[in-house]
């Protein structure tokens, strides 16, 4: 029932570019995690998992796709981060039949317009930044903002994602301005959002780029002239990656927190010594869907698609990055995300011990109620 | 008599595979001034870049006071007192002509001075802040031929000075030479030119497929005048 | 707040300055650029690369050797320059009786040869490099907040820029050097070494290129594609200057930046491909660009 | 010196001329106020010391360069600001102080490439190649004429100096020119090629007009039916060669001992 | 006496008798090839191939014959790929027309960029290609049609002549296959004609040219178009092959990468192109999933080609002596 007695599992992302840190080699790493805990084999076949690096390309993801799936007998594909790749991958896969399961990648779509039912999107989202961070500094005071959006899908859908939820909350969206993916200057971009004004500055980017930002917000002074930076998806990564001095006090969303209970602490140590570094929630995320997809498998006797995804829409999740998950007619699994502050230097007393945890945003508050998703495999 | 400045023995070059130089012996005494004849094509012209060192792929021996060429490296030959006007001139564009003039590092004392050269050339001096391919022809010449004059050389090569010149010009070239040869200075010419070419030399080697296939002084000019233009085609 | 055609001055003065600033490394390594163009007719694509390389030289002289800012400056151009020297040395050097597209195309093969070993070993994300101590913060001005990092890098990009110009343009150097470009083998005939001269001419330029890198260090991340973008704006600036004048790569390098520092302001848009359209037509209206002699 | 023979020979016409032509180069004046007839059928020669403006004229009159004053009619048709393909078209063509023809290709080729434009065979990129082969007559006739049939198939690279301008005037011809500017066309040429290209020269400019730049003073004398002497980018003397010759400011200025 | 030139002798090497024989039976076996390649090799592999081999070929009919190196061939290859794909996919046109579309944009594309660009002579010339597909790349990320950097995505292959399914891989393979074997055969040609024969004379000798009446700056402009048709041609049959325009080819790496396949064949051979471009896809393939970087070997390559064999593999076989006994000439 196994074909080509093989279960053979694609992690695709970016390796060596702006988000070769957000997700990347660790999260092959992850994924290769979940493999051994299942015991390496599914229904007496051999589990395998295969790495590519897409370079943030939709051409270059979907030409590794297609070749996954029409030479090398791979099954499903897993992580994509980055928007554009995530769906092209997805598209492409529901075409070919096959199972995607997004964990890097973040814009709404996914689960909106453009679902399958092939595809899952497993971590965090566009709207859950928007309503864990967005919300956050709404309530703070924060109510006319000016966004810096990386050009692409990801970019549109979280501008467009707190955008809304900002003007909902009675705030004012004054203006934004768009980016190309891996920017290295900012300075002209950032200075066109001083001048406008608002109180804070969405930085609806990810990875260096928002590190970027941040750092060369600094140089221009742009926080002590009384503007806030919103961090709108920013991770452990790369809070380590700028240093807790620049990052400390920014508020930020992740759907996992290495410190929060024993389960995650456990996989943490057990990922560190691997990789020398804390996972993210992209990387737990990555853990959690392999071991998701190799239990729907054995589940459904069978790796053939449909009969494993009516498993993935049917078991309830509950593990060290889930504890208590379903998966919505969209695809999209639903569970708890946190709102964090980055700690000042001084408190943090672990290394990597970077987070206070703010609040626990329930996950139906956090996502789109799959019947308003736009997604139409959802039955009204 | 003592050892001549420049000799030249059995020298063998090739163009690529093409082998132009089959076995070429030649002296050249101090303050002399020789003339190489020679129809087109025969290889003069390649004869003086090969002593000069330009072109490289070549066997035999040149000597040239006391210095070994054929070890000498291009930039080095100059120091041992050789200069080299080429057949084109080799005059630079991007430089005006006083830059032109000044270019070539000075190799010894006794070189002329710029004035010493304006006076001799005054039409460069007129021009001197054009830029050199603006010349024309003939004016290209006279600053190739008075750029080598201030460096101090003992030994000039000279390519078909005349090649293209008005008579005038060629008449005041020949003035140049005269004047060069009373202050001792040694020159080897290539020409076409005869009558200009008698004019100036005092021995003459004629050149016929890559070799020198005879040699006589000024004086017997005359005598195998026949015979000369035979060889060269009149 | 005050406004010039309906423009905020801070906005407008502000994008003025970062037009000044990447005019700064336009003009740096366009003059680089011109320099070896001028000298081999080489176009030396691997620029972008060596820029990268003066970066990361810096990186890690930081890391590996625990040197600041100062001693990379000085270090990172002269280690890159070496190094560009021995690549001509034994490489480049080969090129020059061919048509000048070869050296195009090997500089290219360079570029990319150096930008993906680095790739290789670094990733494609940036390193953070701290720029020097003494030149943290900003002052305010006012109209602006200026970070006083990036004002050095106007300031340090104006004296490269003259230093070089002058020493081609009024030494005997120069003149050997403007000369070996045109007759190597009678310069070289008249007892100048040029093979070492043109040597010391790729090595100039990609030292300049290295020291840009380093100026840039502090701004940017240090990252192995760094110049590769940056490199094709570079060749615009040097095509609109007059290809080889050293004086338009300079003046058009500060000219262009401004000029997209502005369109920021008023056509954000554009602002990616205004130094291209400005280069058609100066194309169109004077096919040897603004400096360069009729061909 | 002897006259040329008549007999054959077309009647003589005002077929190229310009008035008051001046060039300026950023503030040096290469050539000032040059007036030049040049009649059908005749050979002309324009003479003086290097530098005096004589390839500036040429360039200028073919339209290589824009003149800064003066004007210039070709058949009638003023073509002071005309390009040179165009110019080239209606019949003024020029070969250059440097010698040009097209090295990678056979003799034969290069006579066909002249050929092809007024055959209307240049455009075409949907013919095969053997649709030149029609062209061959006519370029073999000229091959001949130029005793370059022993090299018919020869790449051009492969010729000797002499016979690369031979095969340029034969290029030239093949456009069957109204007007033929030749510069310097026995520059480097041995003794014999001299003769033999002057004989043809000769032949050509019985039926159209040939402008000329030489320096070879017994070329001149021999086919040259009218002479003008630039200096300093000015005419300064203009006539048949003998009287040109005995011109004292023009014994000065150019000719020296060789007079 | 005149001077005595005889013309410079070459080795003789005697052609074999049935040297044209031979040929025929090469260039047969290569379409036999082709034929049956869909069945031995991953067939959407075989059609990446034979695109950018025909994109390498119609680059090459501007490098190899006018003598212009164009470092800007990736805005036509890429554009057309957008038109192809935004006909297809929005407007809902038939593949056929889709990717004449993209030829003729391709065509407009060259003929505005060659304008600007012929005013300028070599390294000018590739310069200045490079700019202005620069700022058609910069174009093609702001424009909303293209999608930024998402790109067209899921671009249908729809129904070739409304009858033939190109989602079928040996269909639309075939259909490549005819496309490629057209534009080759266009190329070959063009290079083949008297229109050739000028572009050869002015690459020799531009002044000259002119002097004979020939308006030069046409005919490269009209060389340019030619090529960057072709191009599109390639262009907008990849869009199909792999259902997506994106950036990466607009990109300048693009017109990089195409200029290494041809100096790799070849420069001025007509198969030349078609082997490099064999060569580098094949060698991305095979990189494409594994850790080393493909850049690295692509720029060790150039470097390699440039200082030690200019003239291409095919171009290094043609000037072997086996190359010559079958009666090949390097010099052309
Ligand atoms: N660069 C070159 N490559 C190959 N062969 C060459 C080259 N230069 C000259 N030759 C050949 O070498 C031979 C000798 O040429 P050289 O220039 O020395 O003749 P020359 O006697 O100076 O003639 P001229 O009077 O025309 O100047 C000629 O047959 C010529 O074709
Ligand atoms: N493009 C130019 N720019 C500036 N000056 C020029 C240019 N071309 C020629 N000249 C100048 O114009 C004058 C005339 O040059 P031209 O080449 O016409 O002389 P010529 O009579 O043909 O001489 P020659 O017999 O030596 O070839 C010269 O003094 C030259 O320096
Ligand atoms: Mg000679
Ligand atoms: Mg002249």
């Amino acid at each position: 029932q196994v074909s080509d007695d093989v279960v053979k599992i694609g992690i695709l992302n970016d390796q060596s570019g702006v988000y070769a840190n957000f997700g990347g080699r660790y999260s092959y790493e992850a994924a290769l995690m979940a493999v051994e805990d299942f015991g390496g084999t599914v229904l007496g076949a051999p589990i395998e998992v295969v790495t590519a690096d897409h370079q943030n390309k939709p051409d270059v993801a979907s030409n590794i796709a297609r070749q996954w799936y029409d030479t090398e007998q791979v099954d499903s594909i897993m992580e994509l981060t980055t928007s554009s790749v995530a769906l092209a991958v997805q598209a492409l896969s529901r075409d070919a039949g096959k199972i995607t399961i997004t964990t890097g990648a973040a814009t709404t779509e996914l689960t909106g317009a453009q679902c399958s039912p092939y595809g899952f999107h497993w971590v965090y989202d566009t709207h859950a930044l928007a309503v864990g961070t967005g919300g956050a500094l709404v309530e703070q005071g924060g109510d006319t903002w000016y966004f810096l959006t990386a050009d692409y899908a990801f970019g549109y859908s979280l501008e467009e994602n707190t955008g809304n939820f900002v003007k909902a909350q009675g705030g004012e969206v004054l203006g934004s301005v768009r980016h190309p993916l891996a920017s290295n200057d900012f300075s002209s971009f950032l200075l066109q959002a001083q001048a406008s004004g608002a109180k804070v500055i969405g930085l609806a980017n990810a990875g260096a780029d928002t590190q970027n930002a941040i750092k060369q917000a600094a140089e221009f002074g742009i926080v002590q002239g009384g503007q806030r930076l919103a961090a709108l998806l920013f991770t452990l990564a790369e809070v380590h990656g700028l240093g807790a001095e620049a990052a400390q006090g920014l508020t930020l969303t992740e759907s996992f927190y290495w410190n929060r209970t024993d389960d995650s602490r456990a996989f943490a140590e057990r990922f560190f010594e691997r990789t020398g570094a804390m996972p993210n929630m992209v990387h737990a995320g990555t853990y959690s869907a392999v071991a998701q997809y190799l239990k729907s498998v054995e589940a459904a006797g069978t790796d053939a698609t449909e009969a494993v995804s009516a498993k993935l829409h049917e078991l309830p999740v509950s593990d060290l990055f889930a504890e208590n998950g379903t998966v919505a007619p969209n695809g999209r699994m639903i569970k708890d995300v946190y709102l964090m502050e980055v700690k000042a230097p001084d408190q943090i007393t672990t290394p990597w011990d970077y987070y206070n945890v703010l609040a626990t945003i329930p996950g139906d508050v956090a996502y789109i109620n799959p019947a308003e998703s736009g997604c139409p495999l959802v039955t009204q | 008599m003592s050892e001549p400045l420049l000799n030249v023995s059995d020298l063998h070059a090739w163009y690529g595979e093409s082998h132009i130089l089959h076995g070429v012996n030649m002296h050249v005494n101090q303050g002399e001034t020789i003339c190489i004849l020679g129809r087109n094509g025969m290889g003069k012209t390649t004869t003086l870049r090969t002593v000069m060192g330009i072109l490289r792929k070549r066997t035999g021996e040149i000597r040239f006071a006391g210095h070994d060429l054929m070890a000498t490296p291009l930039h080095r030959t100059a120091h041992t007192g050789l200069g080299f006007v080429p057949e084109e001139r080799g005059i630079f564009a991007t430089l005006n002509v006083d830059e032109n003039l000044m270019l070539p590092p000075k190799v010894a004392e006794g070189g002329m001075s710029v004035d010493e050269i304006y006076k001799l050339f005054p039409n460069l001096k007129e021009r001197r802040n054009s830029p050199g391919t603006k010349l024309s022809g003939g004016e290209q010449q006279m600053l190739a031929i008075a750029r080598i004059l201030r460096t101090g050389a003992r030994c000039l090569l000279l390519d078909e000075p005349t090649e293209g010149l008005a008579p005038v010009i060629i008449d005041a070239i020949g003035e140049v030479l005269t004047e060069l040869k009373s202050r001792g200075m040694t020159v080897v010419l290539v020409e076409q030119n005869f009558r200009f070419a008698s004019r100036v030399a005092d021995r003459f080697y004629l050149m016929d497929h890559g070799q020198m296939v005879m040699e006589f002084p000024v004086s017997e000019m005359e005598v195998r005048r026949e015979e000369l233009n035979q060889a060269l085609g009149v | 707040m005050m406004t010039i055609f309906g423009v905020p001055t801070a906005a407008l003065f502000g994008q003025l300055l970062v037009g000044l600033i990447n005019g700064s490394f336009y003009a740096l390594l366009s003059l680089g650029l011109a320099v070896i163009f001028g000298l081999l007719r080489v176009i030396n694509f691997a620029h972008g690369a060596q820029y990268m390389l003066g970066a990361f030289a810096a990186y890690l002289l930081a890391v590996w050797l625990g040197l600041g800012y100062w001693s990379a400056l000085i270090l990172a151009p002269a280690i890159v320059g070496i190094v560009g020297a021995a690549i001509e040395r034994t490489m480049l050097s080969r090129l020059y009786k061919l048509d000048h597209l070869y050296g195009l195309l090997f500089t290219f093969g360079l570029s990319l040869t150096i930008e993906g070993t680095f790739r290789y070993f670094f990733g494609a994300a940036g390193q953070p490099y701290a720029g020097p101590a003494a030149l943290q913060g900003g002052v305010n001005l006012g109209f602006m907040f200026m970070p006083i990092y990036r004002g050095w890098v106007v300031v340090a990009s104006l004296i490269v820029c003259i230093g070089v110009w002058l020493l081609i343009e009024k030494t005997k150097l120069g003149s050997y050097l403007r000369a070996a470009t045109e007759n190597p083998t009678l310069v070289q005939s008249f007892g100048v070494n040029v093979p070492l001269l043109l040597t010391f001419t790729y090595g100039l330029g990609a030292a300049l290129a290295a020291f840009a890198g380093v100026l840039a260090a502090p701004i940017y991340q240090v990252s192995p594609l760094m110049g590769s973008n940056l490199i094709i704006i570079v060749f615009a600036v040097v095509v609109v200057g007059g290809m080889g004048s050293i004086l338009g790569a300079i003046v058009t390098g500060y000219m262009l930046g401004i000029a997209e520092g502005l369109t920021k302001v008023f056509y954000p848009e554009a602002s990616n491909i205004v130094i291209f359209v400005i280069m058609a037509i100066v194309l169109i209206l004077r096919p040897a660009g603004l400096f360069g002699k009729d061909a | 010196m002897n006259a040329n023979p008549v007999s054959k020979q077309d009647q003589p016409r005002v077929v190229l001329s310009a008035r008051g032509l001046g060039k300026d180069f950023s503030g040096f004046t290469a050539v000032n106020n040059v007036d030049l007839d040049v009649h059908h059928a005749r050979i002309h020669a324009l003479i003086g010391p290097n530098g005096a403006g004589k390839t500036t004229v040429f360039n200028l009159l073919t339209k290589f360069l824009q003149p800064t004053r003066g004007n210039i009619t070709l058949l009638g048709t003023d073509i002071t600001s005309m390009k040179p393909d165009r110019v080239a078209r209606m019949g003024l063509v020029r070969s250059f102080q440097i010698s040009a023809v097209f090295p990678h290709l056979t003799v034969l080729e290069n006579v066909r490439v002249a050929l092809q434009r007024p055959n209307n065979l240049a455009t075409q990129f949907w013919l095969p190649l053997s649709s030149l082969d029609r062209l061959n007559g006519r370029a073999d006739v000229l091959i001949d004429e130029l005793g370059l049939t022993e090299y018919r198939d020869t790449r051009a690279a492969d010729l000797s100096y002499g016979r690369k301008r031979v095969l340029e005037i034969a290029t030239t011809l093949a456009l069957d020119p109204e007007v033929l500017l030749l510069d310097e066309p026995m520059a480097g040429m041995g003794r014999e090629d001299v003769k033999m290209v002057a004989g043809i020269i000769r032949d050509v400019a019985q039926h159209r007009a040939v402008l000329m730049v030489e320096h070879n003073l017994s070329v001149v004398a021999d086919i040259c039916d009218h002479v003008t002497v630039l200096a300093r980018g000015e005419i300064i003397a203009e006539g048949d060669y003998r009287s040109v010759a005995d011109d004292p400011v023009v014994r000065t200025a150019y000719m020296g001992s060789e007079a | 006496m005149a001077v005595k030139s005889e013309p410079i002798a070459t080795e003789t090497i005697d052609v074999l008798p049935n040297a044209s024989g031979v040929r025929t039976v090469l260039l047969l076996v290569l379409l036999a090839g082709l034929l049956v390649a869909p069945f031995m090799l991953y067939p959407i592999f075989v059609m990446k191939l034979l695109c950018f081999a025909l994109f390498a070929a119609a680059f090459n009919l501007l490098l190899g014959y006018t003598g212009l190196l164009s470092f800007g061939h990736a805005a036509f290859f890429g554009g057309s790929a957008y038109f192809t794909a935004h006909a297809v996919k929005e407007w809902g046109w038939s593949p056929e027309f889709g990717v004449l579309l993209g030829v003729a944009g391709a065509a407009v594309l060259g003929l505005i960029m060659g304008a600007i660009a012929i005013r300028r002579q070599g390294i000018y010339f590739a310069m200045i290609t490079l700019a202005l597909s620069q700022m058609f790349f910069f174009f093609c990320l702001q424009a909303g049609f293209t999608r930024g950097e998402d790109g067209i995505q899921s671009v249908p292959r729809g129904q070739l002549f409304g009858f033939i399914d190109l989602t079928n891989d040996i269909n639309m393979y075939y259909f490549v296959l005819g496309v490629f074997l057209l534009g080759m055969l266009m190329i070959w040609r063009i290079v083949n004609s008297p229109f050739g024969m000028i572009l050869k004379s002015i690459r020799e000798n531009e002044s000259r040219a002119t002097s004979l009446g020939y308006s030069v700056a046409r005919y490269k402009l009209a060389a340019f178009v030619m090529s960057a048709a072709l191009t599109g041609l390639a262009g907008g049959v990849k869009a199909l092959v792999f259902q997506f325009a994106t950036l990466t080819d607009v990109a300048w790496q693009m017109s990089g990468e195409v200029i290494l396949m041809t100096l790799l064949g070849g420069i001025g051979t007509l198969i030349g192109p078609v082997f490099g471009a064999g060569l580098v896809v094949t060698l991305q393939n095979y990189l494409a999933t594994s850790d080393f970087p493909v850049t690295i070997i692509t720029g060790v390559v150039f470097m390699v080609c440039v200082l030690v064999f200019r003239r291409g593999l095919v171009g290094e076989f043609y000037a072997s002596k086996l190359g010559r006994r079958l009666g090949f000439n390097p010099e052309n």
